[in-house]
């Protein structure tokens, strides 16, 4: 990649140079890495409330009956603390933090394409988070139906059901901005020699992930907008009293919600993509078998919501046709793993702590996986159906896999972003309790799921007792790992060392600019001749 | 362990599936796992200080495409098939209807009997037609890994045949409001003679299976007053409250020595709650009905002892 | 290098308005068919909407919105949502056609 | 910041495009929910059907269709700089417009007077399939006007650029996105007409 070194090293992105300073510099910018900063910090906000609201939910289960809380606070505790994870905080997730800052930049573009309506999608979000906070305090209270919102429990009970559920509405109005923004800044923005084949495999999985938000999430907003009219006007589309169907609200809430899990996956298997490579100091094994994966992925991933809904009552064709669809949708999972895993074969692997992470998503990515595979078996579905080993599942999947790649990604880019260097001890040290905690937690669900632990659950029978417990002290120790690790990049940011532009040895396009980049990435836009993973010159033969 | 327990044929069925796909993913991740940390070792910096540059490789794409696509697919023809079986219910399969409402199970019999906890003959198959009558329940029984969803306005169908005596949890696995982790009952299998004796029997046929469910009597159960432990049992719990909370009837806290209004035959009364208009709410539930309140109350049979255990415990309550 | 797309920005070749009113002419046919077709009886009321209505669409798609104008991508994205739709279509009928 | 970004027609019509995807797919599910339940409840669709004024449902078609062509041709004025001809075509739009929710509000309150509509006492005696009906009845047409609010908005903004010359014959790419929301608007109409009215 030709060099896009400034002689005289132009002011970074975090110095303010427009009109404006301080506070207000940010809040009305249109750059897409102050975007993605400001998308960062409000994330973390909201994932702090979702963790201490989840280690509540952990300590009510240390009891069998006697409780701190009352039921009705336990439902709506479940509730948030889904709602929180998923909208404000998994699915936006990697696109809005690391896609807007490091999209641009991996193409060679300066911004993406509408930079004005990028700085909406945030507003969005941010106007989808105050609803959903006033939603707990107003109406009948905080809404206690679980994340999936289910008529007609969703439209009879008294709690805030309507405002929580705009709040998803806003959400997903800004999930698709990005979307939209995404796939045109992919298609028009592309520095001059920069073939579809040639972009990091970031780019292909934010592509195919912004085709999901595009043509799923439409559908959840009408199914929420349907649920607050019937709340209102009683309209009846899917009140059995008045002949309509809660199970057109399943199937509609999750033609999004299920590939809405892949919104939330495939941004991280891109961040992953790029880690591997780096620390390999060798091109990714089988470039366009995982570009092809992230778009199979975002195609089938379409058309398997019904797993959800094997115990529904469905006919038997449908159970027959989404189970073996939902085969079909783990298949491209599992190419991205093999890739990966040859990714570091005959390479000369520099072990750092954003491989060490990726390595870790890897492994727990793939317990979320094939426990989905398992659940997507009809006759074992039957017996764990929304029972504790769905809630193992999906923390292994969303937490294991999207969590820890965010994490990696964090560790990776922390350096470029902030252009300050974290102390990588203390990262290898968060990581033990983190990694044993987290498999007590998680694992101990499954476990209690296979024994018949249903989800939801105030109260539990005294035979899932002591799992219970170990789950609990699990949870404890995860967090422990979880503070040392933020406090660790917390201090980076204030009093880190200086980070070199290009620690890691990449060689993507966000490795030949300054750490961190000036306000407009390159000086010239670069020409660009091959690949992205292109290690040659670090070959000495 | 419960889970461990195979009570039913469709235990057995669902097992068979989960032991095959459990199998084949140890043995993937172990594979993937270890080559991961052997990759690791073997070519670190140190080891491997010059990488070589391989792009990929077609023949091996292909292969870790098909191999996992062909498990997959067995994976669900297993799950498929199996599941098939348990869904099918045979032909001369007892029918009972399941109703599913905030937050308790009953069950009818094809002779009319009405239970709160279901019996079931052992060795026979058994036909369930779920319904609710207000929001979405799930009925769930984990020793035979069986679970259908009640869902208002449809009827929903499965089936089992038990093949171990004995007592097992029955749950409740949507979510439905408050007390929804408490929708609880039990499936009792029994011998089919007892089961019969008690099916045929008349209305005051002893139930069958009472040494099975006191022997495992719940153990929280046991610290608590004799009172709270018969109106757990009883089901009283499901619509009355001892904290105060009003639900489905009013709470029984603090009702003692209270004036209350009551309508008798359509009439409106101002009693005090005492003894005897305790017994008789109990005994005779529809004789006086509190006022703001369906008649909704069931009968339900409490012995002598039982209803003084209550009466004693109600008065405590304030 | 927008390889995929007409990179050239120049102004294509516009249609004038004879072609517009022409097309709004057939619309305006399209819908009187169609009006009569549910006169008929209930079948040709069906197959008028299956056949017509899309028709119509087409026209607005193709003529108005200039779709006939654009690149490949740009039809490419429709077709892309429209067959994504007929697809949630068919899986949902899978449920409950075979109730 | 906008600054250094360069004038892109053809991204922000393909912008424009995939806005109009998740348009398609919002009403696209709500197409799909109705199919369901008419496929539940055929009897009662062609009976709540037969409650609906078809003649109001035609010329209301028949409005906006003709509102499409002045739009479409307010675009091709404006390429051929013909300010004034521009003009007189987006105002007849507005007021085609105008005159489809004027029919429109007839329609509804003659509704609201049978009683049919939403928690209504009288759409509670009704068969289950036909409040349905008037259920998806009210939220699609409803859901298609509040779309119809919005395109006149836009459109009106749209003529105020047309007079002040922001929109000119070298740059009018804002009137052809907002044109092209007002076809799919359009579109959407075209689908409604013989799902609810012709359906009896
Ligand atoms: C990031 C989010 C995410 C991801 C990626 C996934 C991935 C998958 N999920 Fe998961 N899922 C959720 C989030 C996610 N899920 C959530 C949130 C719920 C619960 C929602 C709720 O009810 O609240 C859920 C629930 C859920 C259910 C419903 C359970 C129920 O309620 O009854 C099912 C059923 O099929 C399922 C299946 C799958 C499958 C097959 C995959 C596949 O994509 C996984 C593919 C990956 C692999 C298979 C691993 C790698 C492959 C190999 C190593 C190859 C070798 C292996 C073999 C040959 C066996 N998931
Ligand atoms: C990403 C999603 C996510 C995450 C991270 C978590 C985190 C946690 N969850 Fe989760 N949980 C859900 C999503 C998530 N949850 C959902 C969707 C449900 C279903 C709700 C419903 O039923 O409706 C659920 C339900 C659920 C239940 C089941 C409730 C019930 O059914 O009765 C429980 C029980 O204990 C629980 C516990 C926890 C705990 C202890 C944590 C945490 O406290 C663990 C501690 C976390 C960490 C140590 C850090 C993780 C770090 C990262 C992910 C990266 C951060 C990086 C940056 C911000 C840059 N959760
Ligand atoms: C299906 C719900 C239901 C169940 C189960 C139920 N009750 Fe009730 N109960 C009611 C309702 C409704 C009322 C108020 C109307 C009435 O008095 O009949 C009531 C009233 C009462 C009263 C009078 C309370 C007062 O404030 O005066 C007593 C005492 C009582 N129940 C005890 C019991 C006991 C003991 C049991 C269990 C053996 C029981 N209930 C089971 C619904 C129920
Ligand atoms: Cu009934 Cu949960
Ligand atoms: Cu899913």
């Amino acid at each position: 990649m030709s060099g896009t070194h400034a002689t005289t090293p132009e002011p970074s992105y975090l110095v303010d140079t427009g009109t404006r300073t301080g506070v207000l510099a940010w809040l009305t910018t249109t750059d897409h890495k102050r975007i993605g900063l400001l998308y960062l910090y409000s994330m973390m906000t909201f994932f702090f409330v979702g963790v201490g609201i989840g280690l509540v939910m952990r300590l009510v289960q240390l009891t069998t009956f006697q409780k701190l809380i009352t039921a009705q606070t336990y439902n709506a505790l479940f509730t948030v603390h889904g709602v929180i994870m998923i909208f404000l905080f998994v699915v936006p997730g990697l696109p809005a933090i690391f896609g807007n800052f490091f999209l641009p930049i991996l193409i060679g573009a300066k911004d993406v394409s509408f930079p004005r309506l990028n700085l909406a999608s945030w507003y969005f979000f941010i106007a989808g988070a105050i609803l959903a906070v006033l939603s707990l305090f107003t109406g009948g209270g905080a809404p206690d139906t679980g994340w999936t919102f289910y008529a007609p429990f969703s439209l009879k009970t008294g709690t805030n059901v309507s405002l929580a559920v705009f709040a998803a509405f806003v959400l997903g109005f800004s999930s698709m901005l990005t979307g939209i923004n995404f796939i045109t800044t992919i298609h028009r923005m592309r520095a001059p020699g920069m073939h579809w084949f040639r972009m990091p495999l970031m780019c292909w999985a934010l592509y195919s992930t912004a085709w999901i938000q595009l043509l799923a999430t439409p559908i959840v907003a009408i199914t929420l907008l349907l649920v607050i009219l019937e709340r209102f006007f009683g309209i009846g589309i899917f009140d059995p009293a008045k002949g309509g169907d809660p199970l057109l609200y399943q199937h509609l809430f999750w033609i999004y919600s299920h590939p809405a899990v892949y919104i939330m996956i495939l941004p991280a298997m891109g961040a992953i993509s790029e880690i591997l490579p780096t620390f390999a100091k060798r091109p990714i094994f089988g470039y366009k078998a995982i570009a092809f994966s992230s778009m199979s992925i975002a195609g089938v991933g379409s058309l398997v919501w019904a797993h959800h809904m094997f115990t529904s009552g469905m006919s038997g064709m449908a159970l027959m046709i989404f189970s073996l669809l939902t085969m079909v949708v783990a298949v491209p999972s599992a190419i991205k793993v093999f890739n990966w895993v040859s990714t570091l074969y005959k390479g000369s692997i520099d072990f750092q702590p954003p491989l060490l992470f990726a390595l870790t998503f890897i492994f727990l990515f793939c317990i979320g996986g094939l426990t989905g595979v398992m659940q997507g078996a009809l006759a074992i579905n039957v017996h764990i159906h929304d029972t504790y080993f769905i809630v193992g599942h999906f923390h292994y999947v969303m937490f294991g896999g999207t969590g820890m790649a965010l994490f990696a990604a964090l560790l990776y880019w922390f350096p470029k972003m902030f252009g300050k260097m974290y102390s990588k001890k203390a990262i290898y040290a968060s990581w033990f309790p983190m990694f044993i905690g987290f498999n007590m937690l998680y694992f101990g669900m499954m476990i209690l799921g296979m024994m018949g632990m249903p989800r939801r659950y105030y109260v539990h029978l005294p035979q899932f007792h002591t799992m219970h417990v170990i789950a609990t002290v699990g949870s404890w120790l995860l967090v422990l790992g979880l503070v040392i690790f933020f406090a660790t990049l917390l201090y980076a940011t204030f009093k880190g060392e200086k980070a070199e532009d290009n620690p890691w040895g990449g060689v993507t396009l966000e490795w030949t600019i300054p750490s961190p980049p000036p306000l407009e990435n390159f000086d010239v836009i670069p020409t660009i001749t091959r690949g992205p993973y292109h290690f040659e010159q670090e070959e000495h033969r | 362990m419960d889970w461990m327990n195979q009570a039913a044929l469709s235990a057995q069925k669902s097992d068979a599936v989960f032991f095959y796909v459990f199998g084949l993913s140890v043995v993937f991740l172990i594979f993937i796992t270890v080559l991961m940390i052997y990759f690791v070792v073997r070519y670190s910096k140190k080891r491997n200080p010059v990488a070589s540059q391989i792009e990929g490789h077609v023949g091996l794409e292909i292969l870790w495409t098909t191999i996992p696509l062909v498990l997959f697919l067995s994976i669900f023809y297993y799950g498929w098939t199996n599941y098939e079986y348990m869904r099918q219910a045979p032909r001369d399969a007892m029918a009972i209807k399941v109703t599913a409402r905030q937050w308790s199970w009953s069950f009818e019999y094809p002779n009319g009997k009405q239970t709160k906890v279901l019996f079931a003959p052992l060795g026979k198959p058994m036909r369930l037609d779920v319904r609710s009558a207000d929001m979405i329940h799930g009925f769930f029984v984990p020793s035979f890994r069986l679970k259908i969803d009640a869902v208002p306005a449809r009827t929903n169908t499965t089936w089992f045949q038990a093949t171990k005596p004995g007592s097992y949890d029955i749950e409740c696995t949507v979510i439905c409001g408050v007390d929804h982790s408490l929708m609880l009952s039990k499936v009792v299998v029994v011998p089919e003679a007892e089961f019969k004796a008690w099916y045929f029997g008349g209305e005051d046929a002893p139930e069958p299976g009472k040494t099975l469910r006191a022997a495992e009597a719940h153990p929280d159960l046991a610290n608590q007053p004799m009172g709270l432990a018969v109106l757990t049992a009883k089901g009283c719990l499901a619509c009355h409250s001892v904290d105060g909370k009003p639900k489905v009837g009013p709470t029984l806290k603090a009702i003692y020595g209270r004036e209350a209004q009551v309508l008798v035959a359509g009439n409106l009364h101002t009693i005090t709650v005492d003894d005897a208009y305790l017994r008789r709410s109990i005994t005779d539930p529809s004789a006086q009905v509190v006022r703001g309140y369906p008649p909704a109350m069931p009968k339900t049979a409490l012995t002598a002892q039982e209803l003084d255990e209550v009466v004693r415990y109600i008065k405590t309550l304030d | 290098m927008n390889d995929t797309l007409h990179s050239h920005e120049a102004p294509i070749e516009h249609p004038g308005y004879g072609t517009f009113i022409g097309v709004w002419l057939l619309l305006l046919l399209l819908t009187g068919c169609l009006v009569g077709l549910s006169h008929v009886s209930q079948t040709y009321a069906v197959w008028g909407l299956m056949t017509l209505t899309p028709l119509k669409a087409g026209l607005v798609f193709y003529y108005f919105m200039h779709l006939k104008y654009e690149g490949p991508v740009f039809k490419v994205v429709v077709l892309v949502t429209l067959g994504t739709l007929l697809i949630f279509f068919a899986l949902l009928f899978s449920d409950v056609a075979f109730r | 910041m906008s600054g250094h970004v360069h004038r892109d027609d053809l991204g922000s019509r393909l912008g424009m495009w995939l806005f109009l995807v998740t348009e398609m797919v919002l009403f696209g599910g709500l197409f799909i929910g109705y199919s369901y339940m008419r496929y539940r409840y055929p009897a009662e669709f062609h009976h709540g059907g037969m409650e609906l004024n078809a003649t109001l449902g035609v010329i209301n078609t028949l409005v906006l269709l003709t509102s499409s062509l002045t739009v479409v041709l307010s675009i091709v004025a404006v390429q051929r700089g013909e300010k004034q001809r521009a003009m007189a075509l987006l105002g007849t739009t507005l007021g085609l417009g105008l005159t489809f929710l004027v029919i429109k509000g007839f329609e509804w309150s003659a509704k609201f007077h049978h009683g049919l509509y939403p928690n209504s006492a009288h759409l509670a005696t009704l068969p289950p399939g036909e409040q349905v009906f008037f259920g998806l009845y009210f939220t699609m047409t409803g859901l298609h006007g509040v779309h119809v609010i919005a395109g006149l908005s836009v459109l009106s903004v749209m003529l105020w650029w047309v007079a002040t010359d922001r929109i000119r014959q070298d740059r009018y790419i804002h009137l052809e996105n907002s044109g092209l929301y007002w076809h799919l608007v359009d579109v959407i109409w075209i689908f409604l007409l013989p799902l609810f009215y012709l359906a009896a």
